[in-house]
C-alpha cells in the first residue's frame, strides 16, 4: 500500500476531523465535489455538516474563520488556489495575525494554500506565497515537502493556537508516495536534516527538496557530498539547524520556488550571515525563480524555476569555490 | 415609523416601554458624557492619535446595544460608544485604550475604538472598514455548530463601509449561510469628507437588503424611538429563524470625523433637515413629552453620568502605562512556539 | 421578452433582423466549433493546463459581442469564445495561446482563456474572478478623460464571480462615476461545482441592480433572440448616457467547469428544463421558424466553421513555440529601467 | 523660504497634472477635502475634475486606475494609510505588476502609501509595505527620505511606464523640510550616498536614513565615520552603489522600519553577500522594528522600531568586531 501527499493531507483533515468536533473545513467546492484537487474528497458523506461550501469571497471565508475561531472552533479554510489567497490578504495579515496579540485571545485557523507550479498552470495557478505572509507578524508559515511531513503538520497547524499558511506544493499531490502515515513527527518549528553531506549546504523546503535530493545523487557521482535542510516551516524559521549545518559543511545553497526579492532564500542567507558568518567558507548562494510571473509553456516554466541541473551546478561552483 | 421593506409590517413588537427607552437613554447620554470627556483630553494633549466619536449617533447605537442579550455578538464600529457601554463595556476600559494603559484590554498595544472582549461576544475591530462582519458572520456559524440557537449577532456599519467589497462577502455569505445576523447600516451622510453621492448610487443603502435576500428596515437615526422599534424588530427577526436583517439609519455626524476635523465640508443646509437633529435632545424632548421624565430628573442624570466618567478616568490616570520591558515582543499564542522562539 | 426591472418596458430596440441574427448565429457556430476543437486536442494531449468551453453560453456571448462597436471595450471572461470572436479576436490567435506560441497575444506566457489585446479595448483577463470589471470601468473612465462620449464597455461575470467583492466595488463606482458599462453576469446555475443556492441566497441576481442604483434587465440566456433584444437595449441604455446596466442571462453550462472536470455534480434534472436548452441548437431552429435558413444552408455554415477552424490550427501548429531563450525574464516595461538591470 | 516633505508631494503633483493632461488623481477625500494628510490640497480646484473622491473600495481603485492606464492615462492613486492597500493587493500584484509582462501593455499607476509609524497610529495606520510589494515581479518600489526626492522621484514614477508603490513616509510630511526644490534628480534606479564615511556602511531608506545620519553625527564623536547608502528605491535595488560602498568600508548595517523577515534588510544583506561576500571584514547585522504588529503606546511604539540609539549601539559593536 501507499500514500500520495495529496493523500495524506485528505487523511490529515480526516483525522482532525474525527479527533476534534471544534475542527470543520469551509472552501469553494471543498463538500460534496471534494475540492478542486480532491483533497477533502468524501469528507462530506463522513462528516455533514462540517465541510461548507463556500461562495467566491475569499476575504469573508477568512474573516468568518476568525470569527469561528473566536468562538473557540478550529476551522480549516481551503483557498481554491494559493494564488487567489491575495483576496484575503487583508483579513489574513491584519485580522488573523494580529488578534492575540491585540486582544489575548487566539486564532487557531488553518489556511490552506495549493501553491507551486505545474505544467501549464500558468502566472496565476502556480504561485508560492509563503514569503509574503511569513513577512508578517503573527503567522505560522508551514511548507511541508514530505508525505509524513504534509500529514504530521496538517495536524499540528489543527492543534496549534496561531493562524497557520498551510502551504502545500500541488506538484507534490500525486507525484509524491511514501509506505505508511507516521503517529507523529517533528514540531513545526524544527527544521530536518534530510540528508547528511560534508561539502555543502543545500537548504531547500517544500517541493524544491526533492530537486535539491536529485541535485544531491547527481553530485554524489562526482564525490561531492551535499547535506540538505529541508526547512518544513518557513516562519518561525529554525536557524540553529541551518547554523549547525553550516558549520559542518562551511558552504551554504538556498534554494526556492519563489521569486527572489525578499523570500525565503534571503532570509535564511541574512540569517546565516548575521549569526554564523564565521562559519562560512565561500559566499553563501540562492537560486530562485526568475523575476517575472510564472509562464504558462511548459518550456518558460521549466526554465523559470529552479531545476536540478541549474541546482547541480551552482552546489559545484560553490563547492569548487 | 416601522418603514420595512420585505416582510409586510407586522406586530411582533410591543411598544416602546418607559423602562426601556430610560434605559437606552442612559447609554445614550452617559456615551455623549464619554466622549465630551475624551474630546477634552484629546485637547488637552493626554489621548496621542486620534479621538472618533459618535455624536448624533447615539440612538442607533444604543438601540442595538439595548436590544442585544446575553450571550450574544457584538461588533462595533468606532461611532459605537452607546451600544458599547450597552453592550456591557466598562467606563474605566475605554479611558485605559486610550491612554494605553496597561491594565486596558488591549494592554497599549492598540488605542481608541480598537478595543473589545471578543471571547464575550464583544469583538475588537480593527480599522479595515467592512472587515469585521464576516467576522461577527464566523462567529455566529461556530454558535450554530456549537448548538447554540437563541443567540443573534450584531454588526455596524458607514455609508462609506458599504462600498467595501468586505461588506458585500460577508453578508451575501451570512445570508447563504442565512445567520441570525443583523447589519445596521449607519448612513451619517459622510464617510470623512465624502458625501453619499460620491459614496453610491442607489436611492436609499436599504435597496440592497433585496439583493442579498435578506429582509431590509429603515429607520429614523436621530430618533430613539424610531431606533428601539425597528431595531427589535430586525433582532427579534433574527432570533426567529429569519436570516440576516439589513437595517438602515438616516442621520447626520455632529462631529468631524475625528476630532482633528472641523468636518466644513459638511453642507450646513443639512443641520437644519431632519437629518441633523441630536438624538440625545429628541429623545429627551420625548422624556418629557411623555411625562418619562422631566427636566430636573434628566439633569440628575446628566450629573451622575459625569460623575461616573470622571471616576473611571481618574482611576485610569492612576494606573500604569503600557512598558516596553513588559513586552516579550512575540506575536504567537501557541506556548510551545513562544518558548521556542524565546530560547533562540 | 424584455423584462427590465427598472426603467418601463419602452420600444427602444427595433426587431431582430435576420442579417444580425445569422451575424450572432455564425459567431456561435464558429465559438462552437473552436472548442470542439480545443477539447478534442486537449483529450489528445495537445494542450497543457486546462480547457474551459462556452458551451451553451454562446448567445449571451455573441450578442454582447456583435452589439458592442468598433471603439467599443469588450472584457471577456473564461466562456466568452463567442462574443471575442465577435469583437474581432483572430481565430489563430485563440490556438496560439493555448499551444504558447512564441506569436501568440501572450507568447507563451499566458494560456488559454488569459489573451486579449487590451489596447485594442480587448481586455486579458486575468483568473482572479470579477477583478475585470474595474478595469473595464477604468478605461471608460479614461474615455470620459480623453472626450469620448460614444464608446461604451462591456463585461461578463458569472454567478459565482458575483460574490467577489471586486464586483460589488467596481459596480458600485461605476454607478456612482455613471460610467457607460454594460455587466453581463450569466447564472449557468454553477461555480464550478457550487449551486446558485450556496453561492447568494436572492430570488434573481437581477434584484442587485436597484442596490447598485443601475438598471437591471434579464434574458433567457439560452434564446439568442432575447439575448440580442436585451443586450441590444442595455448598450443603447448604457450608450445614451443613463449609467451602468446589469443584465442577467441565465442558462445552464453544457460542459464541466473544465475539460477536465464531467459535471457529475450537476442536477440532471435541469437539463430536461428550459435552461438546459442548448442555444445553438434553438438558434438553429428560430432559423428555420423564421425561414431565415434552411438545415442545409447551416450545414455548409458548419463546414465552413470547420474548415475556417482546421486552418487556424494548422498555422497555429506549423509556428514556434515560446522558447526560453528568447525571454530577458525582465517584467519592466520602462525602457531606462530594464536595460539598468540587464546591465547589471 | 522653506518646503515639506509633504509639500514636495504635493507640488510634485500638482507639476504632473499640469505638464501632462493624461494625469489624474484617485482616492478617498482627495478632491474637496485635499486628501487625509492634505497631500492634493487645493489640486481639485486648480485642476477641475482631474481629482476624483472614490468610494471606499480599494480593490476598484486600482483595478480602475489599470483600466485608464491601459487607455493611456497616467493615474496617480492616493491610499488614505498604506495599510489599507492589504485590500488592493490582488489588483497590484496579480493585475497591475503582471500587465506589461502578459500583454506588452504597459501599466503606467502610481499608487502613494503614507507609510510608516507615527505617535499613537497603532497597528494599522502605521505599516511598512514595501517588502510585500517588493517581492512581487513587475513593480518599482520607491521610499523616498528627502524633500528632494520626494519631489523628483514622484515625478519619476508618474513618468515611468511601470506600476510603481510610492511609499511615502508619514513621520517626515511635515517634520522633514529643505529650501527649495529640485529641478531634477537621480534616476530611481540609482542609490544615493547620503554621507560618506570610512569605517562602515549603514544602508537605510526613507526615515530611517534620518535615524542612520542621527547615529552617524553621534558615532562621529567616537570618531567612526559612518557613510550612509540611502536606498531611494527598495525594488529594483542598487545594489552596485551598496557594493561600492561596502568596498570601502568592509562593513554592512542595514536598517529598515519594515518587520524582518524578509524584507528590504535580509534583501540587501543577501545582495552584498552573495556578489561582494570577500569584502566584509565583519558579519553584516540588520535593525528592523520587532515582529509584532506597531504597537499604539508611544513608549511601545519607540521601542519597536528602530531608533538611533539602538543603530549608534550596533555600529559601535560592528565597528569593534
Ligand atoms: C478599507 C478602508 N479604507 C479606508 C479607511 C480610512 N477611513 C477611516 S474612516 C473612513 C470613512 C468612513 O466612513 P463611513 O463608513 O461612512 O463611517 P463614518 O465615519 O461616517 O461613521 C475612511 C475612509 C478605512 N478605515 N478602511
Ligand atoms: C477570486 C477567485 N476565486 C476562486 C477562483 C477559482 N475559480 C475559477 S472558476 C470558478 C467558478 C466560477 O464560477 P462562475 O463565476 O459561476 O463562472 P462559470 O465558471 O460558471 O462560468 C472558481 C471558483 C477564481 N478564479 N477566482
Ligand atoms: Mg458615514
Ligand atoms: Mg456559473
Amino acid at each position: 500500500m501507499s500514500i500520495t501527499y495529496l493523500e495524506a493531507i485528505r487523511e490529515a483533515q480526516e483525522k482532525a476531523l474525527r479527533d476534534d468536533p471544534r475542527v470543520y473545513i469551509y472552501g469553494q467546492d471543498v463538500a460534496a465535489f471534494g475540492g478542486a484537487f480532491k483533497a477533502t474528497k468524501n469528507l462530506a458523506k463522513e462528516f455533514p455538516g462540517r465541510i461548507l461550501d463556500a461562495p467566491i469571497s475569499e476575504d469573508a471565508m477568512v474573516g468568518s474563520a476568525i470569527g469561528a475561531a473566536i468562538e473557540g472552533m478550529r476551522p480549516i479554510v481551503e483557498m481554491q488556489f494559493a494564488d487567489f489567497s491575495t483576496l484575503a490578504v487583508n483579513q489574513i495579515v491584519n485580522q488573523a495575525a494580529t488578534l492575540y496579540w491585540r486582544t489575548q485571545v487566539a486564532c487557531p485557523i488553518t489556511i490552506r494554500l495549493p501553491s507551486g507550479g505545474n505544467p501549464g498552470s500558468g502566472p496565476f495557478h502556480s504561485q508560492s506565497l509563503e514569503s509574503l505572509y511569513a513577512h508578517f507578524p503573527g503567522l505560522v508559515v508551514m511548507t511541508p515537502a514530505t508525505v509524513e511531513d504534509a500529514y504530521t503538520m496538517l495536524l499540528e497547524a489543527v492543534d496549534i493556537d496561531d493562524p497557520v499558511i498551510f502551504c502545500e506544493h500541488k506538484y507534490l499531490y500525486n507525484r509524491l508516495k511514501s509506505a505508511e502515515l507516521p503517529e507523529s513527527g517533528l514540531p513545526c518549528h524544527q527544521a530536518r536534516v534530510a540528508r547528511l553531506g560534508r561539502d555543502l549546504t543545500i537548504v531547500a523546503y517544500s517541493a524544491m527538496v526533492h530537486e535539491a535530493l536529485a541535485a544531491a545523487e547527481q553530485l554524489r557521482k562526482e564525490d561531492i557530498e551535499v547535506e540538505i535542510v529541508d526547512l518544513r516551516c518557513v516562519k518561525p524559521l529554525d536557524v540553529d539547524t541551518v547554523l549547525a549545518s553550516v558549520a559542518r559543511t562551511a558552504r551554504l545553497l538556498c534554494v526556492g520556488e519563489s521569486w527572489p526579492w525578499g523570500g525565503v532564500n534571503s532570509e535564511v542567507i541574512t540569517s546565516v550571515v548575521t549569526h554564523g558568518f564565521h562559519l562560512l567558507d565561500a559566499p553563501p548562494q540562492r537560486i530562485n525563480s526568475k523575476d517575472t510571473p510564472v509562464p504558462f509553456h511548459v518550456g518558460l516554466w521549466g526554465a523559470h524555476k529552479p531545476s536540478t541541473q541549474v541546482i547541480v551546478a551552482a552546489a559545484r561552483r560553490l563547492y569548487e569555490w | 415609523m416601522l418603514d420595512t421593506l420585505n416582510p409586510p409590517k407586522r406586530n411582533v413588537v410591543p411598544p416602546v416601554s418607559r423602562e426601556q427607552y430610560i434605559k437606552a437613554f442612559s447609554w445614550m447620554l452617559l456615551a455623549r458624557t464619554v466622549e465630551e470627556k475624551l474630546a477634552s483630553l484629546w485637547r488637552a494633549g493626554k489621548i496621542a492619535g486620534g479621538v472618533y466619536l459618535g455624536k448624533g449617533q447615539e440612538a442607533v447605537s444604543a438601540a442595538i446595544g439595548i436590544l442585544l442579550k446575553s450571550g450574544d455578538i457584538f461588533g462595533p464600529l468606532i461611532r459605537d460608544q452607546a451600544g458599547r457601554l450597552a453592550f456591557g463595556e466598562s467606563l474605566v476600559d475605554i479611558f485605559r485604550t486610550h491612554f494605553g494603559s496597561r491594565t486596558g484590554p488591549t494592554r497599549g498595544r492598540d488605542g481608541n475604538v480598537h478595543r473589545g472582549k471578543p471571547r464575550d461576544g464583544y469583538h475588537a475591530m480593527i480599522s479595515h472598514l467592512g472587515s469585521l462582519v464576516s467576522v461577527v458572520a464566523g462567529a455566529l456559524v461556530a454558535r450554530r455548530f456549537k448548538g447554540d440557537t437563541s443567540a443573534i449577532g450584531a454588526t455596524t456599519i458607514g455609508d462609506g463601509g458599504t462600498s467595501t467589497g468586505s461588506f458585500h462577502e460577508a453578508i451575501n455569505m451570512a445570508a447563504v449561510e442565512k445567520l441570525p445576523l443583523v447589519v445596521v447600516v449607519v448612513n451619517n451622510q459622510y464617510a470623512y469628507s465624502t458625501p453619499n453621492h460620491r459614496q453610491f448610487a442607489c436611492n436609499h443603502l436599504v435597496d440592497r437588503a433585496i439583493g442579498y435576500g435578506v429582509e431590509g428596515y429603515t429607520m429614523d437615526g436621530t430618533d430613539l424611538r424610531s431606533c428601539l422599534e425597528v431595531v427589535a424588530y430586525a433582532t427579534e427577526r433574527a432570533r426567529s429563524g429569519h436570516g440576516p436583517q439589513m437595517v438602515v439609519g438616516s442621520c447626520l455626524r455632529l462631529s468631524g470625523h475625528g476630532e482633528h476635523d472641523d468636518g466644513f465640508y459638511v453642507d450646513k443646509n443639512l443641520f437644519h433637515t431632519a437629518l441633523g437633529r441630536d438624538c440625545l435632545k429628541v429623545a429627551e424632548n420625548y422624556l418629557q413629552e411623555q411625562e418619562w421624565a422631566d427636566e430636573a430628573l434628566v439633569e440628575t442624570w446628566r450629573r451622575n453620568a459625569k460623575q461616573q466618567v470622571e471616576e473611571a478616568v481618574a482611576k485610569a490616570q492612576r494606573e500604569p502605562l503600557a512598558d516596553p520591558s513588559d513586552e516579550t515582543w512575540c506575536p504567537y499564542a501557541t506556548q510551545r512556539l513562544a518558548q521556542a522562539l524565546l530560547v533562540r
